[in-house]
């Protein structure tokens, strides 16, 4: 046990169990996974990715690049730093090899997200940050304030004194007074991972991984979104190594971390120590290392540094001679002295965590002094302060806290990448076994930009991000390219700063919540009902209403069979329509559409189609005029918030001018088309002040009225050939007059149908479906509806596009129908035509076209289909081939309109006309 | 309530339905702490028109400016556009309130342009209130929503979660939220779902 | 991510916004006189400049008003 | 252990100065430019040439892709220069003599809806017609080729079932290009690095059509030219604003992200336009995801995060296993989009400027196939067949090639 009392902010009133590689051990709660292996003696954690080396602990947090696990329980994890898991009882968990490993069972944690503003947002809670913190919260500010520890102080580890208090004492006494601040939020154990512009930072906080009983319902994980004004990042530094040949050892870490270690958790690192350092902060790890007891013998290479016991050399070389887990057993020095030992301490310098400075695109300047990248600009909206700033001394940082500028002080730190020894075995990249011989290979094959160098290294790729090998890297190949580390610059940091788990991105976006169902009035209805359901952009539309024993096919052939022959219902709520109001509603409506709305009489119904620039249909529907100055535009389900700010776009950008105002009214209105030869009945009881015959009611008219007390409105339009009529009611009363209309209907066998016999109508008569028999690659013309295209109004949007060459061609793909041969076999939607031919040709073999839409109908007693082929208009009466299944069908190209095409039956039947 | 006989089936008068009229049972198993009602049956119409003074008289209160409603218990005016607002009233029936604005428009400006459009039915209302009702909505509103930013008298028209909607705040802790009635089961779940963590 | 500043709402997430490319490109007077050419060049090309962009936005989850803004299209900053 | 990559050679590419004066000079030295001149020198014997790279060797969005190789495109215009693409990919590893690590794990696009249903089997029999591999599977078959995919009914968007090429596949993006240029530079041609062209001397008029390139000007100085090539994706208006020619372009930021390496669990390629997933794992092991397009124009190599988060959620719909995999590392390149989501190629108003751009978010998979025909462009004057329906002057016509309908997802 290396575990030395007196020590660390651990409860060692509680033990904890736990079992790393199948070993059971004891920790205690406050411990990392890392403090507790390193207190059980556990040194050599995993083995490297590509030589399959020892590896053990390096660093105390979270810029670790070595000690990789895989926790299994509580619930399994891959690849995490033993130096970021805390130790609960009954973990499991296991050293890496290389690769995490996902679970093979659903992970049932909850994950969210928090929104949060603020004067100043202040990323870490070591000196500079606390007194950032402390500043602007007794300013008056909102503040927030991040750590990614469990507990504030950072870098302080209780042996320094602030203000002649020791800094755990200071520690405390600021986190009490910002706690009594109601304006002050400090969130510990939370990661800001990510900095965006104006303000924004990303900062994930771990809420329940610590916890012995996590409670069910609180997030495990936390995805706080700040917007701040005012954003310090006071995030430390990283302590950087030496690299010395094998210097990949367990039991060689860095200088700080062994001191992190110490005063955290107790976790002394090492008897016999030799620390290498070129940087003066060492020696206050190795003055607290030996006063846990540890001996503690400093190599310096930096002359004058240190005091009589520093030995002024350079660590060239380790050795593990008797080690049985690889850890270190004895250093080499320059001058040929070994010295025995059980921990090697490096200690080359500090790297500002500069990460969340970089992210908004600040500009790093290389420091040859520190030898270090440090922010090398200010930060609009932001300052960087402390060690994340370079300035390393306490009292600098708690003066840039402040928001003072420090006194200047001298720093010796001498910058030295690496010792001599051999390439190959000096490990620049721990984690991907990537040394100084590869950047020496990149170097040579012709590389010269440290991009380049870092994807033939692969340095600075793996887990930890190159957070404590990137500068290491950079250094090295300036050397070797005999350049300044200036000119050759570092890698970009990008976020995430350490890794996020992709469920707590996604947050609460899952499973019913991961996209909006949109639902119509009637949604309870259609579920008691048994619909079966489609997706129609975010709408839940019922598709049909299976009975006992049917299958689709027979529902629907059922369903259509009372459309054509009686009455049936459809809830065609989810329409899109939009009130256009204004005395120039008229002239706007002309110029959008491809035919005239201005012309509509108030009380008339128009079916209208709508281009975009480009001359393709981009969505159809009906207009009613309302009055002079007001028109409803009903456009296709999918096209309801498209074609609202297709029309808010011209109207507000190119025509201000008009005055027009548009609203949408999609939920407000519910539509139910009751189609059918009966519907006139089922109308009449409904509505029986109201005259419905055609002389009355003629086709292509509407009304408003009310039905016991409701306000109605009805409409004779068509989608099927059928009599029929639209029942708008308002949302509200949606349901009762469904129900209504089911029961007025009972009596004449009225049958509430689907989608899909809504298409199966349609496609007999051969009304388009937008966005199904047209790809934005169709013209109205293409559709055969160039009857809806005015010849009389001078322009419209995407007229002049129709003059266009391409539009001319007479091998453009028009809408026509298809019969197959074979009266019983339903062609594949999507399926592809070719020429009439027995045996296909080899590939590529020229198509024609495709099936639009393809259906049995039971009003024509077969299959047909609508279809998209070249020249198709001209080639009706022509045979042509579908493949399909790698069966050649032959089919006969006819017109678009099937059933019913001298339209004979839209005013219902003669006897009641 | 029999209105009527068609053959033999019973048919109730035409009863409103409320958006969210299924849920109130888990809305009532909430903690005082997050508390959700449904608000059915609110009429509503939009007014576009460059004169907001036209309609003061019936709002009770000069129309709001951005991000803001006015009015009283009767009528009351959310600010959605540079010229464009909501009137909502729980008490006047759609019909009524539509009358009302075009009427009172009219007779305070005869030749202003208005535009009023009855939109009671495309959204509906959920009050939200509590000690925790602002953690909710901060789980999926990127607003600012802390007193001193977002008081009684604010309205932002913004999204919650996925969903687009109209934020009023009423007072410490208590909002009203009009949201589009096809995404108000949504949302319903999605409230639910955020104020777990309070249950 | 953003923070937009929609003249009439002010500040708001950059997911309550459409971009709507280019501002200032009129629709032509009179499309059919243009060339070939000229409506082409209207339906399809737009100025795509590396820095300083006027160009539209529309504040779709908010108060569905259109606005132009000048952006920059490298440090994504607008001007106010 | 994780799966160990291939050594790199020991050599490379040399560090040129520019000469005063080249034959050819290709403009962006990304995976494009660098296969242009691979295949002017193997196919043409054309190896005075320069390839001019404003930053590093293939560091735009050769670095920055997805390395999804595919062919099953709709039209035909697009399927023929994707095949030929996919057919090189497919013997380009004997031909560079580098191990560029293809993988023909085959590619699912999902569908999820009555619509992406339709589409999808319209593809498919245009692939099989096309002479592409390309089929249908149902949900269950999904399953087998990809178990991990939730293709459970009671999803917010269930899987209703998927096209499958089994030809397609991932390769190593760095490998690829470092290939290209190695076997360029052996060729004799110049990689000039840190090289950016700022502007363009000419001589002639556009007006009738006597226009003509006679040098770059760049920040190593002029280089005179017989024929220019701009293959700058991301950066091509900024050329052609300099040369006043107007194209059809929008620039815009497209991000793209890594997990931690990971034991192997998803064997193929997956995409999904309605649940917008794009999703491989790497040789080594790490998941390599697409995310969106960000929606305005942007040069900034970087993208806003919620369109990650939006990513990361449908993965995990899609993909319950992927709850505890870790975002390690994100970026943004910059694609050039076009109206009909196809890309611009061939001839200019300058008779010797030859134009490649517009491949939007589908570049890296054209990338010996647009090597290949732009390189048997310049060299004869005329376009190659599979570019000539990609023409500038398509948008006059209104004979586009328009991929967005039909395309499924981009990639």
């Amino acid at each position: 046990m290396s575990r030395v009392d007196g020590y660390g902010r651990i409860d060692r009133s509680r033990t904890l169990t736990f079992t790393f590689d199948g070993e059971q051990y004891a920790g205690h709660p406050g411990d990392t996974l890392a403090s507790a292996l390193l207190a059980n003696g556990v040194r050599r954690v995993g083995t490297s990715v590509k030589l399959d080396r020892p590896r053990g602990i390096t660093a105390a947090w979270s810029e670790d690049p070595t000690g990789l696990v895989q926790v299994e329980e509580p619930f399994p994890e891959p690849m995490l730093l033993a130096t970021t898991v805390d130790l609960v009882d009954g973990l499991v968990a296991r050293g890496l090899g290389g690769r995490g490993r996902l679970a093979e069972v659903p992970d049932t944690a909850r994950y969210d997200r928090r929104y949060t503003h603020c004067e100043t947002l202040v990323i870490g809670a070591g000196p500079a940050g606390l007194l950032a913190a402390r500043t602007a919260a007794r300013r008056g500010d909102r503040v927030v304030l991040v750590d990614d520890r469990p507990a504030a102080g950072g870098s302080l580890l209780g042996t320094e004194r602030i203000c002649g208090r020791s800094a755990f004492d200071f520690v405390a006494d600021t986190v009490a007074e910002l706690r009594a601040d109601p304006d002050v939020r400090i969130l510990p154990r939370t990661t800001a991972f990510g900095h965006y512009d104006d303000g924004f930072v990303l900062a994930l906080e771990r809420r329940t991984d610590h916890l012995a009983q996590p409670p069910r319902d609180v997030s495990r994980q936390r995805v706080w979104r700040i917007r701040a004004g005012h954003v310090v990042v006071a995030t430390g530094a990283h302590e950087r190594p030496i690299v010395v040949e094998d210097n990949d050892r367990p039991g060689i870490m860095l200088a700080a971390s062994a001191r992190d270690l110490l005063h955290r958790y107790g976790v002394l690192v090492g008897r016999e120590i030799v620390v290498f350092t070129t940087d003066d902060a060492a020696y206050d790890a190795a003055a607290d290392l030996e006063r846990a007891g540890a001996r503690v013998t400093v190599v310096d290479p930096r002359p004058g540094a240190g005091g009589s016991a520093t030995h002024h050399a350079r660590v060239v070389g380790t050795s593990a001679t008797g080690s049985e887990d690889g850890a270190v057993t004895a250093v080499t020095l320059d001058d040929g002295t070994v010295l025995p030992c059980d921990a090697l301490l490096l200690s080359g310098g500090w790297n500002p965590t500069a990460h969340l400075f970089s992210h908004v695109r600040g500009a790093l300047r290389y420091d040859a002094e520190l030898g270090a990248f440090r922010p090398g600009e200010p930060l609009d909206g932001g300052t960087v302060v402390g060690a994340a700033n370079g300035t390393f001394d306490l009292a600098g940082c708690l003066a840039e806290g402040r928001g003072e500028t420090p006194e200047p002080v001298a720093r010796r730190t001498h910058v030295l990448w690496r010792t001599e020894g051999e390439p190959a075995r000096q490990f620049v990249d721990l984690q991907r076994d990537s040394t100084v011989a590869d950047i020496a290979r990149a170097v040579a094959s012709g590389m010269r930009s440290v991009e380049h160098v870092k994807r033939y290294t692969t340095i600075g790729t793996a887990h930890d991000q190159g957070k404590t090998s990137g500068v290491i890297a950079s250094g090295i190949t300036a050397e070797l390219l005999g350049v300044p580390v200036e000119s050759l610059g570092t890698t970009t940091f990008r976020p995430p700063y350490t890794p996020v788990a992709f469920a707590a991105l996604a947050g609460r976006q899952r499973g019913r919540l991961y996209d909006p169902e949109r639902t119509t009035a009637l949604h309870a209805w259609h579920v008691e009902a048994g619909a079966v359901f489609e997706d129609v952009g975010q709408w839940k539309r019922a598709r049909y209403y299976p009975r006992p024993g049917e299958d689709m096919e027979a529902a629907v052939l059922r369903e259509c069979a009372a459309a054509r022959t009686g009455v049936g219902i459809l809830d065609g709520s989810t329409l899109g329509k939009i009130d256009v109001q204004g005395p120039d509603a008229g002239v706007l409506l002309d110029r959008i559409y491809t035919n005239m709305m201005s012309s509509l009489k108030p009380g008339r119904v128009r079916y209208g189609v709508m281009c975009g620039v480009d001359g393709m249909v981009i969505d159809d529907g009906t207009v009613l005029r309302i009055d002079d100055e007001r028109f409803l535009v009903y456009t296709t389900t999918g096209g309801a918030a498209p074609i609202l700010d297709h029309l808010e776009e011209w109207l507000q950008t190119e025509w201000p001018e008009l005055r027009v105002s548009l609203t949408s009214v999609t939920e407000q209105w519910a539509t139910f088309p009751v189609v059918g030869p009966r519907s006139r009945d089922v109308i009449g009881a409904f509505a029986p002040h109201v005259d419905v015959s055609n002389a009355a009611f003629p086709f292509m008219s509407w009304l408003d009225t009310e039905v016991d007390g409701v306000p109605v409105r009805l409409a004779r339009i068509s989608f099927s050939g059928e009599l029929a009529w639209e029942v708008s009611v308002d949302g509200w009363h949606a349901a009762a007059v469904w129900r209504r209309l089911l029961d007025l209907g009972a009596p004449h066998g009225i049958t509430p149908y689907g989608t899909e016999t809504m298409h199966v109508l349609r496609a007999e008569k051969g009304y388009p479906i937008i966005g199904q028999d047209t790809d934005g690659t169709v013209t109205p013309q293409d559709l055969g509806t160039e009857w809806a295209v005015s010849k009389k109004k001078p322009d419209f949007v995407g007229r002049r596009s129709f003059a266009r060459p391409a539009n001319l061609d007479p091998l453009r793909k028009q809408l026509v129908g298809l019969l197959p041969v074979d009266p019983d076999l339903k062609l594949p939607e999507g399926s592809q035509i070719v020429e009439l031919t027995d045996a296909l040709p080899p590939p590529p073999v020229p198509m024609l076209g495709h099936v639009t839409s393809s259906y049995r109908s039971a009003a024509l007693g077969r299959t047909f289909a609508l279809a998209l082929v070249k020249g198709g208009h001209a080639r009706i009466g022509e045979r042509l081939t579908v493949p399909v299944d790698g069966a050649l069908v032959p089919v006969e190209v006819t017109g678009s309109v099937l059933f019913d095409p001298e339209g004979t039956r839209r005013d219902g039947e003669p006897s009641v006309r | 309530m029999v209105s009527r006989v068609s053959g033999d089936v019973v048919t109730d008068v035409l009863r409103p339905a409320g958006a969210l009229d299924g849920w109130a049972g888990r809305f009532a198993a909430l903690p005082d702490s997050v508390t959700l009602l449904a608000e059915p049956f609110h009429a509503m119409v939009d007014v576009r028109t460059a004169d907001p003074a036209a309609l003061e008289r019936l709002v009770g209160a000069p129309l709001p400016g951005p991000n803001a409603w006015s009015g009283g218990e009767r009528v009351t005016a959310i600010w959605l556009g540079p010229d464009e607002w909501l009137l909502t009233s729980p008490f006047l029936s759609p019909a009524e309130l539509e009358g009302a604005a075009r009427e009172t428009g009219a007779a305070a400006l005869p030749d202003a342009r208005l535009a009023v459009v009855d939109v009671s039915a495309q959204r509906t209302t959920v009050r939200l209130r509590g000690a925790h009702a602002r953690d909710v909505l901060e789980t999926g509103c990127a607003i600012d929503l802390l007193p001193r930013s977002f008081g009684a008298g604010s309205a932002a028209v913004t999204l919650l979660g996925q969903s687009g909607v109209v934020l009023l705040g009423l007072g410490p802790s208590d909002y009203r939220i009009l949201v589009r009635s096809s995404f108000a089961a949504y949302l319903a779940e999605w409230l639910l779902d955020a104020a777990s963590e309070w249950r | 991510m953003q923070l937009i500043h929609c003249p009439w709402c002010g500040p708001r997430e950059e997911v309550e916004f459409h971009y709507g490319g280019q501002a200032g490109v009129a629709y032509p007077a009179d499309p059919a006189v243009l060339s070939d050419e000229e409506w082409a060049r209207y339906v399809f090309v737009r100025d795509n400049p590396k820095g300083r962009f006027e160009e539209r936005w529309s504040h779709s989850a908010g108060c569905r008003r259109w606005f132009t803004a000048v952006r920059d299209t490298v440090t994504y900053r607008f001007e106010r | 252990m994780a799966e160990q990559l291939p050594e790199h050679p020991d050599f490379l590419w040399r560090t040129p100065e520019p000469k005063k004066s080249y034959d050819v000079v290709i403009v962006g030295g990304g995976g494009h430019g660098l296969a242009t001149a691979h295949y002017l020198a193997k196919n043409h014997g054309i190896t005075n040439v320069a390839v001019v790279e404003k930053g590093w060797l293939a560091g735009g969005n050769m670095a920055r892709n997805t390395t999804l190789i595919r062919s099953n495109y709709l039209w035909d215009e697009s399927a023929a220069i994707y095949e030929h693409s996919l057919t090189l990919w497919e013997g380009l590893e004997e031909d560079l003599g580098y191990p560029i690590l293809f993988s023909q794990r085959g590619v699912l696009n999902l569908a999820h809806t009555e619509q992406d249903v339709r589409d999808s089997v319209r593809r498919v029999e245009a692939n099989k017609l096309n002479g592409i591999d390309a089929e249908w599977l149902g949900p269950d078959e999904v399953a087998k080729i990809c178990p991990i995919v939730n293709v459970s009914a009671d999803i917010r968007y269930p899987v209703h079932g998927a096209t499958y090429q089994a030809r397609a596949g991932i390769a190593k993006h760095d490998y690829v290009a470092w290939g290209f240029a190695r076997r360029a530079d052996e060729a004799g041609i110049d990689l000039i690095q840190d090289c950016e062209v700022t502007g363009f001397t000419t001589d002639g008029s556009p007006d009738d059509g006597t226009a003509r390139v006679t040098g770059v000007r760049t920040t190593k100085g002029d280089i005179a030219c017989g024929r220019v090539a701009l293959c700058a994706a991301g950066h091509s208006s900024v050329l052609l604003d300099m040369l006043g020619v107007p194209a059809p372009l929008q620039s815009h930021p497209l991000q793209a992200l890594v997990s931690e390496l990971l034991e192997p669990v998803h064997p193929t390629i997956v995409m999904s336009n309605a649940v917008h997933v794009y999703v491989s794992q790497a040789h080594k092991g790490e998941l390599v995801m697409g995310a969106g397009v960000d929606s305005y124009n942007g040069y900034g190599q970087r993208g806003a995060f919620h369109i990650i988060e939006r990513q990361m959620a449908a993965a995990v719909e899609l993909f319950p296993v992927f709850a505890r995999a870790h975002l390690l590392r994100s970026w943004g390149g910059i694609v050039d989009v076009t109206p009909d989501a196809s890309p611009i190629v061939g001839h200019t108003p300058y008779e010797n400027v030859y134009l490649n751009c517009g491949w939007g978010t589908g570049g890296f998979k054209a990338t010996p196939g647009i090597g290949w025909c732009l390189a048997d462009t310049v060299a004869n004057g005329r376009p190659h067949p599979y570019v000539a329906p990609f023409a500038l002057d398509r948008f006059v016509t209104g004979a586009l090639v328009d991929e967005h309908g039909a395309a499924a997802v981009a990639h």
